[in-house]
């Protein structure tokens, strides 16, 4: 492959998305994130680099015929979208998020003094803001990941598209002088989803699995009316019966 | 030596009464010729509209070959239409220089019948409000989800329309009743005139009742003119350009437009004040003063201009979303590029480095230099506005434009109904100005009689009255 | 030298004043004028107030821009980091803080201006009194011995309240 | 002008100094009961640094609330100072005298607390130093020149600076004032702090020059401070609402609304607290209000135009977030609170003369029109953040906490307190601007009726 360098992305498709929540709790044990207590939830402040956005179709429907089969959930995970355009960026005064040159939007943790205009200019809020000081229960001490800083209160984090093992692989990679080849790098959620409908990969080489899935034809990306340019692609074959209803926390 | 200061010597009311007669009764030559040339581009402007009208399809699907039309319209909307608030504006903060320049400026208010009849077209070139994203919301369901609006009737033409007609009455109720006085004055003076001053001057004599009604409803009026103006300049220009442009959502354009036209009513105010100045022979009691205290406020307003603009392209720039983008292309840094630039300069910054140094704003010529700076650039920046949004054929219920349109050139007719306009307004102000009195009577004759030079201490001092 | 201040209640009195020490030979440069609140200019025929105070705030601009653009030059090429996908030289935004940069400056020096040309502070005043802050009009003038006398009665003739001298 | 009696400058300086020579019952129980206030609120402040930003009621995706509203507020009401002294000083308005220094200080103390705003705001407010210093020890790195929360301290320091030396400028003879009615060691004090005045014809001259230059100085400062906060909204194209060009001259013109009010407010206060009735007289009110009437209309105008703009394209997210702000509780009330208080109550009743000069009536209104355009602020920030985009399950709703309310009411308490500490050491109406009103009024007489006059030099 010619020396482009990485452009790491994602695919997602929501069609074998079944709701499980399996990413979502293998991101939390992979990144160090926050246990996320019932408390937690009702402030509306859980950490989560990655959720299931749950949308509730034809409830319209099924209260007037009373024929509660029509309704159907569709889930949506939503996690950072690395936007090439992306806004949260250039409102930082302090640098702490930034566009790196493998097309990730970083996240500098030791910059960040918690102004969240981050979060404000995020259309996915997808930036998650820690309010608390994070604690965990003295038995779970041992299996916070080493590679993964643990927070502070008073900062910003997100979806780091687990640099950790990208950093790992390529290291792994450059010692042996070679391009990291095609799914060798898995984020903990990709890795977690029972049916695999996370894909990740360097989006630089048209022949990796995820540049594939980028140019389904079912493809799309989440508020494109905004170029963002993201580098999460979404596919979904186009239901015409589908009318979205509001959602919100568990509604 | 001390410097003991000498101010000069205050003009006396009859020597006034005299030369400004003088200057009203006569017939120059040059006020001939100067009715002539303009009635003769008017004439031309009118020949190539109708050429343009019996050649070109008249509807609203075909609103391209009418784009300069526009533009000349917009134009004359925002230069002469807000004159007149110079004018209201200055009496109703009391500035004392204001008395030899308000008539100046409330005599714009009679172009106003132009506008009037040169709008009527347009009301069958813009597009009815249905299936198009307007103020008039109509056709589509409601926001709060409370099923659609009722069909607003005959929005937006009847209410463009409407919106005019009662800017144009209230200008010259506001110029005939502020010229009252003055035109018994001129029937007093039984100047021989085609003119019925006895008819015109309503039995006038001057009583404390009818001053009352004259200050007061000159006031009033004011005060209706200035809101009737925001009022249609907002309107006229969300319905004519705003609206016709798919994904141009700029909530600061009215008031942009609206900040645009009082700089340029100030500008054109000031150009007439210096023509009259310099061709009736007033050097005496239109001074330096008027010219300096209104380039203040045209600087300010320059100022201004920019303001509004960069506070609007901030936002676009900052915010990078594509369809945002394609309006600063179209109307900024794309096929109208070079006209911005030149509105920009002519509209902010020759009027800036002009007006910055005090010693030039004390002058007359340098306040002037600016105003016509000023007016070129309003002339142009309609141009750039409305040319490419009477240029869209995108249908009006997109989000978003289609495709960048290419430069709509002007050719000869364009031209001709561009300054045919401007020159039939002209030729209106000419008409006018020789039927009332260029200069308020007795808005100069209550100023000189508040004002007087005093010894104070060891100097001469000017002493301002300020009744209330 | 002595330094003389004739105080007077009126202010009509003081102009008087003012003249009579023309005519005897004290030019406006000579005497000076204390009041307790602005006259207008000339009010007591003193010397015409020459002042540069207009320079001062371009001076403070062109410093004071040139300090935010380098200020913003420097860090966006400095640390040449994409954000957002804007370009690393975004003038827009330089312009803005170089903006409050020109506006800072030219601030800065007129103040420094204003205290330079109104001679401010000046440690040692010279003759005061307080009265002139209750609406008292001074007027101070350095002669020399000899003539002290003539001009205390000058000054008493011409109506002061009082007249102080401070060797 | 006809209420004007003419006073000897003996008067006027014990009058106007009578604030600082002379201490009044009610003077430190006032300073009291702030200083509590504002200590509650640092206690409050200690708690959510030392605890987290937990104790707030923000949450995802509202992540900005009370503080940054507030925040809003005060740059608003510091728009006051030069609003006021600069144009009116600028357009030689008479009236102004009285007025300039009371807003002056008001200006400089809102803005230090607008600033304190943002330090309760943010997450890590010991690490703040390494926000807008441009120096690199700290984090290895500038600030960021793009973001608009670097603009925002540029600007408030510009501002800051400028109307501080502003006030001092305008203070140096008066202090001289103080310095001769004083004994002792205030009198060496005062004497250090008025630098030597004396009061020649040149320093005179060149305290006026110096009014007009730097008004004319900090008059574009000041448009600029506040279009810059309102691009910390409208930069924002996450929040639909929020991403409006408006926003700048719209933000401006409401906080000159809020801030005029303010100093009227002020005004008033003092004229009851000090018995200022021959300074601050009615004509003055009188003429405020008439101002108020216009700058009210001219903010309404941007108010109707922002709404109208934001809805006539019909996207699903302005409908959403109207819905919201308009007819939701709890935002309906406070929608229909901030209209009437902000606009409907006040202009009508301007509108009459009688309550124009009546200092009652004055003080109520301005105070409503306060209120109005605080809940202003608060429906511009929630609202567009609870309704930020499409995505309906990130949709939320926001409360404040008792920290939020504790430390917003501290602010208030700040301004108070440091306002009465300065009139207990300077003067709060400009003596030497009041003199020369004096002297420069005049009469001239038309037919049998005196006018009342004014000298004009040039």
């Amino acid at each position: 492959m010619a020396k482009k360098g990485y452009k790491w992305q994602m695919a997602v498709d929501t069609d074998r998305c079944t709701g499980c929540q399996a990413c979502v709790v293998a991101c939390q044990v992979e990144n160090n994130v926050p246990l996320n207590s019932e408390g937690i939830f009702n402030q509306k402040r859980a950490i989560q680099w990655i959720r299931i956005e749950r949308y509730w179709d034809g409830i319209e429907e099924s209260k007037q015929t009373g024929d509660v089969t029509k309704v159907k959930a569709r889930f949506i995970p939503v996690l950072c979208q690395h936007c090439d355009n992306a806004p949260c960026e250039p409102v930082c005064p302090v640098f702490a998020t930034y566009h790196n040159n493998e097309g990730m939007n970083v996240q500098v943790y030791n910059r960040c003094i918690g102004t969240r205009y981050c979060a404000n200019n995020c259309p996915y809020s997808v930036r998650s803001f820690n309010f608390w000081e994070p604690v965990w229960p003295e038995s779970l001490r041992n299996q916070l990941n080493p590679d993964v800083t643990v927070r502070s209160r008073g900062i910003m984090e997100k979806c780091s598209f687990c640099v950790q093992r990208i950093r790992r692989v390529e290291r792994n990679a450059d010692k042996t002088e070679r391009e990291v080849v095609d799914g060798e790098v898995q984020p903990a959620c990709s890795q977690a989803c029972p049916t695999g409908a996370i894909v990740f990969g360097n989006g630089n080489d048209p022949n990796s699995h995820v540049s594939k899935m980028r140019d389904d034809k079912r493809h799309y990306r989440l508020l494109e009316g905004l170029g963002t340019d993201p580098n999460v692609t979404y596919l979904k074959r186009v239901d015409k019966t589908a009318t979205v209803v509001g959602g919100g926390h568990g509604s | 030596m001390g410097h003991n200061i000498h101010v000069p010597k205050l003009p006396n009311a009859d020597d006034f009464s005299r030369d400004l007669l003088a200057s009203h009764a006569s017939k120059g030559k040059l006020y001939r010729n100067a009715l002539l040339i303009t009635g003769g581009i008017f004439s031309l402007g009118i020949l190539a509209f109708l050429v343009r009208f019996f050649t070109e399809e008249f509807n609203s699907d075909n609103r391209e070959p009418w784009a300069y039309y526009a533009a000349m319209v917009a134009f004359l909307l925002t230069t002469a239409g807000a004159a007149p608030i110079v004018a209201v504006a200055l009496r109703l903060v009391k500035a004392h220089w204001r008395r030899p320049m308000t008539r100046v400026a409330e005599i714009y208010g009679s172009v106003g019948l132009l506008t009037l009849l040169l709008f009527i077209p347009l009301l069958f070139l813009i597009p009815s409000a249905s299936g198009r994203r307007t103020i008039w919301f109509q056709d589509h369901d409601g926001p709060f989800g409370i099923g659609t609006y009722g069909k607003i009737p005959g929005a937006p033409h009847a209410y463009d329309l409407l919106a005019l007609l009662f800017l144009v009455i209230c200008g010259l109720a506001l110029l005939y009743l502020s010229a009252l006085p003055d035109i018994a004055k001129l029937r007093d003076q039984k100047s021989e005139s085609r003119v019925n001053y006895n008819r015109l001057s309503l039995g006038w004599y001057g009583t404390w009742k009818q001053w009352k009604i004259v200050n007061l409803g000159v006031t009033l009026l004011g005060v209706f003119y200035l809101m009737l103006f925001i009022y249609t300049m907002s309107i006229f220009s969300i319905d004519l350009s705003l609206s016709l442009v798919p994904g141009w959502r700029d909530a600061i354009y009215p008031t942009f437009q609206t900040l645009t036209a009082l700089q340029a009513g100030l500008a054109a105010t000031i150009v007439g004040l210096y023509l009259i100045r310099r061709f009736a022979r007033l050097e005496q009691y239109i001074g330096v003063e008027q010219f300096w205290g209104a380039s203040k406020i045209l600087l300010a307003l320059s100022l201004l201009w920019f303001y509004f603009w960069w506070s609007g392209f901030i936002v676009y720039w900052y915010g990078r979303i594509p369809a945002e983008k394609d309006i600063l292309e179209l109307f900024m840094f794309g096929p109208y590029m070079a006209l911005f630039i030149a509105a920009f300069l002519l509209c902010f910054v020759c009027p800036f480095l002009i007006l910055l140094w005090n010693s030039v704003r004390k002058t007359v010529w340098g306040p002037t230099l600016a105003g016509v700076s000023v007016l070129l650039g309003t002339l142009v920046d309609k141009i750039r506005l409305y040319v490419p949004s009477w240029s869209i054929t995108d249908s009006l219920d997109k989000h978003a434009l289609s495709s960048m349109p290419g430069t709509n050139y002007p050719d000869i007719g364009d031209l001709l109904m561009v300054f045919g306009g401007i020159a039939g307004a002209i030729f209106i102000y000419l008409l006018v100005s020789k039927i009332v009195p260029i200069v308020s009577f007795w808005e100069m004759k209550e100023g000189m009689m508040l004002r007087t030079v005093r010894r104070y201490l060891r100097r001469e001092i000017i002493v301002h009255g300020k009744p209330d | 030298m002595t330094q003389m201040l004739g105080l007077f209640k009126e202010a009509e009195k003081a102009a008087a004043a003012t003249e009579a020490l023309e005519q005897s030979g004290y030019g406006s440069d000579n005497f000076d004028i204390l009041t307790g609140s602005p006259y207008p200019e000339g009010a007591f025929g003193e010397r015409e107030v020459k002042h540069r105070l207009y320079i001062f705030p371009f001076i403070g601009a062109i410093l004071g821009i040139s300090t935010a653009l380098l200020i913003t030059v420097g860090t966006q090429l400095a640390y040449p980091m994409v954000t957002g996908g804007k370009p690393i030289l975004s003038i827009p935004t330089m312009l803005i803080i170089a903006y409050e940069g020109t506006m800072l400056g030219a601030i800065l020096f007129t103040v420094l201006g204003i205290f330079f040309e109104s001679r401010l502070p000046n440690p040692r005043a010279g003759i005061y009194d307080p009265r002139i802050t209750e609406g008292y009009i001074g007027i101070t003038l350095e002669c020399s011995e000899d003539r002290v006398n003539s001009v205390e009665k000058l000054l008493k003739r011409a109506g002061a309240d009082d007249v102080l001298q401070e060797t | 002008m006809q209420e004007r009696r003419v006073q000897t400058d003996a008067e006027i300086n014990s009058d106007l100094l009578n604030n600082v020579l002379k201490a009044r019952r009610w003077y430190w129980p006032a300073v009291g009961i702030s200083a509590t206030v504002m200590f509650a609120a640092i206690v409050a402040w200690a708690c959510v640094i030392v605890m987290g930003l937990g104790l707030t009621g923000l949450n995802r995706p509202i992540m900005w609330g009370f503080f940054v509203t507030n925040f809003v507020f005060w740059i608003g009401i510091s728009h006051a100072g030069v609003m006021l002294s600069a144009i009116l000083r600028l357009s030689k308005a008479e009236w102004r005298r009285p007025a300039t220094r009371a807003a002056e200080v008001l200006t400089v103390f809102s803005l230090m607390v607008a600033a304190t705003n943002i330090f309760m705001h943010v997450g890590r407010v010991w690490r703040l130093l390494t926000w807008p210093l441009p120096y690199d020890f700290a984090r290895g790195i500038f600030p960021n020149v793009r973001s608009a929360l670097i603009w925002d301290p540029s600007a408030i320091t510009t501002y800051l600076t400028g109307s501080i030396l502003f006030v001092v400028v305008a203070l140096i003879p008066d202090l001289a004032v103080i310095r001769d009615r004083t004994t002792g060691v205030r009198h060496q004090i005062y004497s250090l702090l008025s630098l030597g005045w004396r009061g020649t014809p040149r320093q005179w001259k060149l305290q006026i020059v110096a009014g007009f230059l730097l008004s004319a100085l900090l008059l574009p400062v000041f448009v600029s401070v506040h279009s810059i906060v309102s691009w910390d909204f409208a930069a924002a194209i996450a929040v639909e609402s929020w991403h409006s060009t408006i926003f700048a001259p719209y933000f401006v013109i409401g906080a000159v609304h809020s801030g005029v009010s303010g100093v009227v407010t002020v005004m008033i206060i003092l004229r009851y607290a000090y018995n200022w009735e021959a300074y601050i007289r009615k004509e003055h009110l009188d003429a405020l209000g008439k101002l108020l009437i216009a700058i009210a209309t001219a903010w309404f105008y941007f108010f109707i135009m922002e709404i109208l703009a934001s809805l006539y394209n019909l996207e699903g997210q302005e409908i959403a977030l109207r819905e919201l702000q308009v007819l939701t509780w709890p935002f309906a009330p406070m929608f229909i609170v901030f209209i009437v208080t902000g606009y409907f109550l006040p202009v009508p009743l301007w509108l009459f003369k009688s309550v124009r000069r009546s200092p009652m009536w004055m003080l109520v209104t301005t105070i409503s029109v306060n209120i109005g355009m605080w809940i202003e602020r608060f429906l511009i920030v929630v609202p567009g953040l609870a309704r930020k985009q499409p995505l309906t399950f990130d949709w939320s709703s926001y409360s404040p906490s008792i920290f939020e309310i504790i430390m917003v009411t501290g602010t208030f308490a700040f301004v108070t307190l440091m306002m009465l500490l300065f009139s207990k050491v300077f003067p709060l109406i400009p003596i030497f601007d009041i003199k020369e009103g004096q002297i420069l009024s005049d009469e001239i007489q038309i037919g049998r009726r005196k006018v009342p006059a004014l000298k004009v030099e040039e």
